[in-house]
């Protein structure tokens, strides 16, 4: 009932190993450090189209959880945790903090909603940037060293301050991610997800606890979001706040709603075509940030559904034109 | 689900493409890398910085390039904007040092600073950091590519307290700005103050950077009738806050952070009227500096730019000038270590060629005189300038030999804990 | 109590300015149903023009103020029709992304023009006086004279003129005032006008006292969306009555306790009234 | 099996409903008529669980129901529909059907995150009863279908078929052939005949006359928020205060 046709599976196993033999191919440090901050970026961006896409709540307080887990993952490195004891830490802080925000907030619909998870947003941000025995203040925790060499059988010693390393890393991130929500949302309870999003009171009506289905989505949405801030935490090596900013939560925002809203792959083609396109529009120096705004006003009045749902919209269009030639056909001759 | 192959596929082209379009610097060229704030808040700082390297370019590049192992090369300065953001510093900073072969690469802001510590030493992209932040935390971090520009600015904390204790001031409240600047300021001048005997009667930090409107701080500082009040984060808001505060009734000084800088408040929030500003004291106005080409320097940058000079443009400009001419000393472009190493045999620079010369090094930081100026009754009094890094009188006396000089400053000696040698 | 009065005046003169923004914001929000986030930057480009004219031109302030309104209206009618007006029928998240793309636009555009260093037009009246042992200049009287002002206007104008009374049917019920025979695409340009507007008079009246750059609108502009939110959306007393609260909380708290989390106080605030009423102040029942 | 006991409902003071009694009985269709405002759907969403009753009490079974949330009521074995047509229109047909089959299962994160045994059990049991609903409805060649792409009358029978799924005792329809046309409205109400046929009992709100007529074992009549008769369709029909609120001829029409 969920499974895809065999050719899509083929096409995802290219991909895959493409992705995987993708450092063979970069040489360069500047486009490796591209592709492995989109990764990450994908992953939360993964997990904000968990909350915003599938279940239709607009959690403005994204960004704060990926600082959760940046600065998780850099307090506890600096007290001398393992990165891997630190990460899973990091995120099962961030799911505890979410429970109050959660509870407070998800009273709230709509707007109201949006507004109230960016309230929460932008207090962790200033958070982050007063409360200096913590978080070190504006100048943050720096030095934060990667995780230490892990001795793998087969492929040897790994050092993770090598790029293919950190890369590879976050592909594995990526791909668990991918795979939890490929689980989630292809399945019985992920219809429910969309079944609140879609229309709250039918949901309630058919014995779904909405406010509780809610609430595991922000929470799951926070805890992949805090693992993506753990892993910038050792990519970048240093966390202020602007790990933890609202800014942060509007650039997910546009990579989730350009690459395509509640689609799994949209929200990875986001993450990797906006910040190259960044970057290569970086030439026109004064006036990069004036075309980008234009050309976002642009894309959302034309794709509204971003590139990957306007895909999905010719290809609906197509098969229902296709389906009823079909029923017609069938009427004739009966 | 055919509909996904179109997405991927395009997006393996564009990946392919973009990275097919890799530019590289054209062979005659060394490229000095710069990133930074250049949109946003902090963008009129960044763009200062630029200035300063892109002026001490232009000015190399009028007088023939530089010749490194017998080979002529222009110096093209590449600016990239990261608005104070570390993923874009650090994605900047690769592209600078991958695609356009930056060796050197300037950065003003701390938050950025530290995660480009933690790339510059890695094989694959090595390249020197000039860091041009004022805090010591810089030092705190082991990095042997990492330079740090301007002097420290526990230096000014110490000069200014000198200054307004002298002039008789005990008692003063605090309305810095936020941030991890400003707090670091108003904790060691507290410390210092009341270390001399002063006293702090209240601390108010403000948000220079998204704030315009101080009345509510500023009428509780005031309310504790303090003789001087520490005020500063950037030049333009810090003009307004003297303004409010003498709106508000306030009669007494000020002490400006070294972040604000009393001749640029005065010539654009005054328009040049110094009797509007009160009594301040601050790091001292370009014009008052003792170098010879001060002036000429000045117009040039002016006209240049079309804004007012700042000692970030000047310092920049300084290290800019050290930068290159350690390439032709050390014999090559692309070994930072090298170049890092040839610093010692290019300073102190002459003041009569650079308008801020540098003297020398200590660790990672170059070394140059601290400068403070005072504003009273409408006019600049004479510039003091403080010599912070020998440990003794008798290398401060023999250091003084280099130091440039006027009859219009002061030097002395102000030793610095934590720096002296 | 002089520097409680010191502060109090502070917070409804800030309260004044969030207000007015507000006000607009609100409009466009509770009638047109878009959460115009750019808000705070039509203010930030209300200010640049006023300077425009005032500095550059050398109007006089009143007709720097009048030219920046006008200019500013007409801003937002091409907005509305080329930016908002084709995501009719999106979800709302669409006209969000939207709203940042205009903003980083508008920050970009001023920031082109306009160059990072702050700008300032001289204060028209800088005199001072003491009032009630508080200090007062008389610039600041008027912003919070002109909010009132502008207050009282914009409620005669939706009670008693034919087309305050159609936006308010448009916002009651779009679809039914589109069978009476409203023409609702002018209606939803000429409320854009007058947010639009509103943010320019703001602003024209605050550039006197405060510095310009490009990125002053950003944290003003998520101010008057809180605004808006706590008052009820679509609520003109609320957002008044909100801009007011968070201007007097702000003043407050950033003069007794901690300028630092000034900002933790507004939103917290905002926090706790919502969870208390999840529609605001004045929103109504099921938003 | 159903009881209502005086259920009253204020909205700013204003009673919408008053001092409402009645009873359900197992196997039977119930109809509750009124005119426009008489407080039928008021009451329909007391009965659900939309709305708190402001007094007045009403049980399932013999269990307490008053006050609970709509989807505790759902697992009491009492489901309902929408008056305006309400799906999920986003997702395809037999999507919208599995959902109504989520309470009955433990189809929750972790078994779902890890494909437990019980996970694809549950999965499979869900399948299985949409496939079945699919065919009730006739709706099998559809279930892959979006919901735009159904007619009028398919969105009710899917409608239906949601509330259906959860295998309710008890299935409350709120107009379920609003908009449609006599046709359609007989076909509607076969179907409705044959999920009384299977036992599940049946409470309708409806403005058809004529077919509730037919349909019904018995109907409740309210006006102003008060019931003012109760009892068979010929009972009603000849019921003067009926007659009255319904200004004479329109119970015929």
């Amino acid at each position: 009932m969920f499974t895809k046709p065999i050719h899509i599976k083929l096409f995802f196993l290219a991909v895959l190993i493409a992705a995987l033999l993708l450092p063979l191919f970069i040489s360069d440090a500047y486009m490796f450090q591209v592709v492995i901050m989109s990764i990450l970026f994908a992953i939360a961006t993964c997990a904000m189209n968990l909350i915003i896409g599938f279940t239709g709540q607009a959690s403005l307080a994204h960004g704060a959880f990926f600082g959760i887990g940046a600065y998780g993952v850099a307090i506890l490195t600096k007290a001398g945790v393992s990165f891997w004891l630190a990460l899973p830490a990091a995120a099962v802080m961030a799911v505890l903090i979410g429970l109050p925000v959660g509870l407070i907030s998800l009273r709230t619909r709509g707007h109201y909603f949006a507004i109230v998870t960016l309230c929460f947003g932008v207090i962790m941000w200033i958070v982050a940037g007063n409360w200096i025995e913590l978080t070190g203040g504006e100048n943050g925790i720096f030095g934060i060293a990667p995780p230490g060499d892990i001795l793998v059988p087969l492929i040897g010693r790994i050092d993770f301050s090598s790029q293919a390393a950190q890369y590879y890393l976050a592909l594995a991130f990526l791909l668990l991610t991918l795979w939890a929500l490929y689980r989630i949302v292809y399945s019985v309870f992920g219809l429910t997800f969309m079944a609140v999003r879609n229309n709250e009171a039918l949901a309630d009506a058919v014995g779904i606890n909405t406010f509780t289905t809610k609430l595991i989505s922000f929470e799951a949405a926070n805890f992949i979001a805090a693992l993506a801030g753990g892993l910038y935490a050792i990519v970048i090596g240093a966390v202020s706040p602007s790990a933890a900013g609202y800014g942060l939560t509007f650039n997910f925002l546009i990579y989730l709603i350009l690459g395509g809203i509640a689609t799994l792959s949209g929200s990875v083609i986001g993450a990797f075509a906006i910040p190259i396109l960044m970057e290569s529009l970086q030439f026109l120096q004064d006036y990069q940030l004036l075309i980008f705004g234009a050309l976002l006003v642009v894309v959302i009045i034309y794709f509204p559904m971003g590139f990957v749902g306007g895909l999905r919209r010719l290809n609906q269009i197509i098969a229902d034109r296709r389906r009823r030639k079909k029923s017609e056909a069938v009427h004739v001759s009966g | 689900m055919k509909h996904l192959i179109l997405p991927m596929r395009m997006a393996v082209i564009g990946i392919f493409a973009w990275a097919a379009l890799s530019t590289n610097a054209l062979a005659k060229d060394v490229v000095i890398g710069f990133t930074g704030p250049l949109s946003g808040p902090g963008a009129g700082y960044g763009r200062d910085v630029l200035n300063g390297i892109k002026m001490a370019a232009d000015d190399i590049n009028k007088g023939g390039g530089i010749t490194v192992k017998g080979k002529k090369y222009t110096v093209k300065v590449e600016g990239l904007d990261d608005r104070i953001d570390p993923t874009i510093a650090v994605n900047n900073a690769r592209r600078l040092s991958s695609r356009s072969k930056a060796r050197v690469i300037f950065n003003p802001v701390f938050n950025t600073i530290a995660p480009l510590m933690q790339i510059n030493q890695q094989k694959t992209s090595q390249f020197l950091l000039m860091a041009y932040s004022s805090t010591p935390k810089i030092e705190q971090i082991p990095n042997d590519l990492t330079v740090s520009i301007p002097p420290p600015f526990t230096a000014y904390v110490n000069a200014f307290c000198d200054m307004a204790w002298k002039k008789g001031w005990r008692k003063g409240a605090m309305m810095v700005t936020l941030g991890a600047y400003g707090d670091e300021w108003r904790e060691a001048f507290k410390h210092h103050w009341e270390e001399i005997g002063g006293e702090i009667l209240a601390d108010k930090p403000a948000n220079y950077y998204t704030e315009t409107d101080f009345s509510a701080q500023l009428s509780a500082v005031i309310a504790t009738h303090p003789e001087f009040l520490l005020i500063g984060g950037p030049s333009e808001p810090t003009g307004l806050v003297i303004e409010q505060a003498h709106n508000l009734g306030f009669n007494g000084g000020f002490v400006l952070v070294d972040q604000a800088k009393m001749d640029y408040i005065a010539d654009v929030v005054f328009k040049g009227d110094l009797s509007k500003m009160g009594n301040v004291i601050g790091v001292a106005p370009i014009v008052g500096l003792p170098s010879p080409v001060i002036p000429e320097w000045n117009k040039r940058y002016e006209k240049e730019y079309g804004v007012h000079d700042t000692f970030e443009a000047l310092l920049n400009y300084s290290a800019t000038m050290i930068v290159v001419h350690a390439m032709e000393k050390a014999g090559t472009i692309d070994n930072p270590q090298a170049i890092k190493a040839a610093f010692a045999k290019v300073l102190p620079q002459d003041p009569t060629k650079v308008p801020t010369p540098f003297i020398g090094t200590l660790g990672p930081k170059l070394l140059i005189t601290t400068t403070a100026g005072e504003i009273i009754d409408g006019k600049y009094t004479k510039v003091n300038q403080y010599v912070w890094w020998t440990k003794d009188e008798a290398a401060y006396m023999e250091l003084l030999k280099s130091i440039p000089a006027s009859d219009n400053v002061v030097t002395s000696w102000l030793p610095l804990k934590g720096y002296l040698q | 109590m002089e520097l409680f009065l010191q502060q109090v005046f502070n917070g409804i003169m800030f309260g004044s300015t969030y207000a007015i923004v507000a006000l607009g914001l609100t409009l466009v929000m509770g009638i047109l149903n878009i959460p115009n986030f750019a808000h705070g930057h039509l203010y930030m480009l209300g200010g640049y023009v006023t300077y425009f004219f005032f500095a550059t031109l050398g109007l006089g302030f009143w007709l720097s103020l009048l030219a920046s309104m006008i200019i500013l209206g007409m801003v937002g009618v091409v907005m509305e029709r080329v930016v908002f007006r084709p995501l009719t029928g999106q979800p709302p998240i669409n006209d969000f992304i939207a709203a940042i793309g205009s903003l980083v636009f508008l920050e970009a555009f001023a920031l082109a023009v306009w160059g990072p260093q702050g700008l300032r037009i001289t204060n028209p009246y800088p005199e001072t006086f003491q009032f009630l042992g508080i200090t007062m200049t008389v610039q600041r009287v008027l912003v919070i004279v002109a909010a009132a002002a502008l207050i009282v206007g914009l409620h005669f104008f939706m009670k008693k003129t034919v087309l305050g009374a159609t936006i308010e049917a448009v916002a009651q019920n779009r679809e039914g005032a589109m069978l009476t025979g409203i023409n609702v695409n002018r209606v939803s340009a000429i409320t854009f006008a007058i947010s639009t507007a509103t943010a320019a008079l703001a602003a024209s009246f605050l550039s006197p006292i405060f510095m310009l750059s490009p990125s002053m609108g950003a944290i003003l502009g998520m101010k008057a969306f809180i605004i808006v939110i706590l008052g009820g959306l679509g609520s003109i007393p609320g957002a008044i009555l909100g801009g007011y609260i968070l201007g007097l909380i702000e003043a407050l708290g950033g003069g007794y306790v901690s300028a630092a989390y000034k900002n933790v106080f507004a939103f917290g605030a905002l926090i706790l009234i919502l969870s208390i009423k999840p529609t605001g102040l004045f929103g109504k029942k099921e938003a | 099996m159903f009881l209502a006991k005086s259920l009253t409902k204020l909205f700013d003071g204003l009673a919408a409903v008053q001092d409402v009694s009645f009873e359900i009985k197992q196997g039977e269709i119930l109809a509750i008529i009124g005119p426009n405002g008489a407080g039928k759907s008021t009451l329909f969403n007391m009965m659900t669980g939309t709305f708190k009753p402001t007094s007045g009490l009403v049980f399932m079974d013999g269990h307490n129901i008053t006050g609970l949330k709509p989807y505790r009521i759902v697992t009491k074995g009492m489901a309902r529909t929408f008056q305006t047509t309400s799906l999920f229109d986003q997702l395809r047909v037999i999507d919208n059907l599995m959902i109504g089959y989520k309470w009955r299962t433990g189809l929750g994160f972790w078994n779902t995150l890890l494909h437990t045994p019980k996970w694809k059990a549950y999965q499979t049991e869900a399948f299985l009863r949409a496939m079945e609903i699919l065919e009730f409805l006739g709706l099998t060649d559809k279930s892959e279908f979006f919901i735009p792409a159904l007619s009028q009358e398919e969105q009710k029978r899917l409608a239906i078929g949601i509330a259906m799924m959860g295998k309710p005792r008890m299935l409350l329809l709120d107009e379920p052939t609003g908009g449609l046309i006599q046709e359609e409205t007989d076909r509607i109400t076969r179907l409705i005949q044959r999920i009384r046929d299977q036992g599940t009992t049946v409470c309708i709100i409806e403005h058809k006359m004529q077919m509730i007529m037919g349909l019904a074992d018995r109907i409740v009549v309210l006006n102003y928020g008060k019931k003012i008769a109760e009892g068979s369709p010929e009972e009603i029909k000849s019921n003067q205060a009926v007659i009255e609120a319904y200004l004479g001829g329109e119970v015929h029409a």
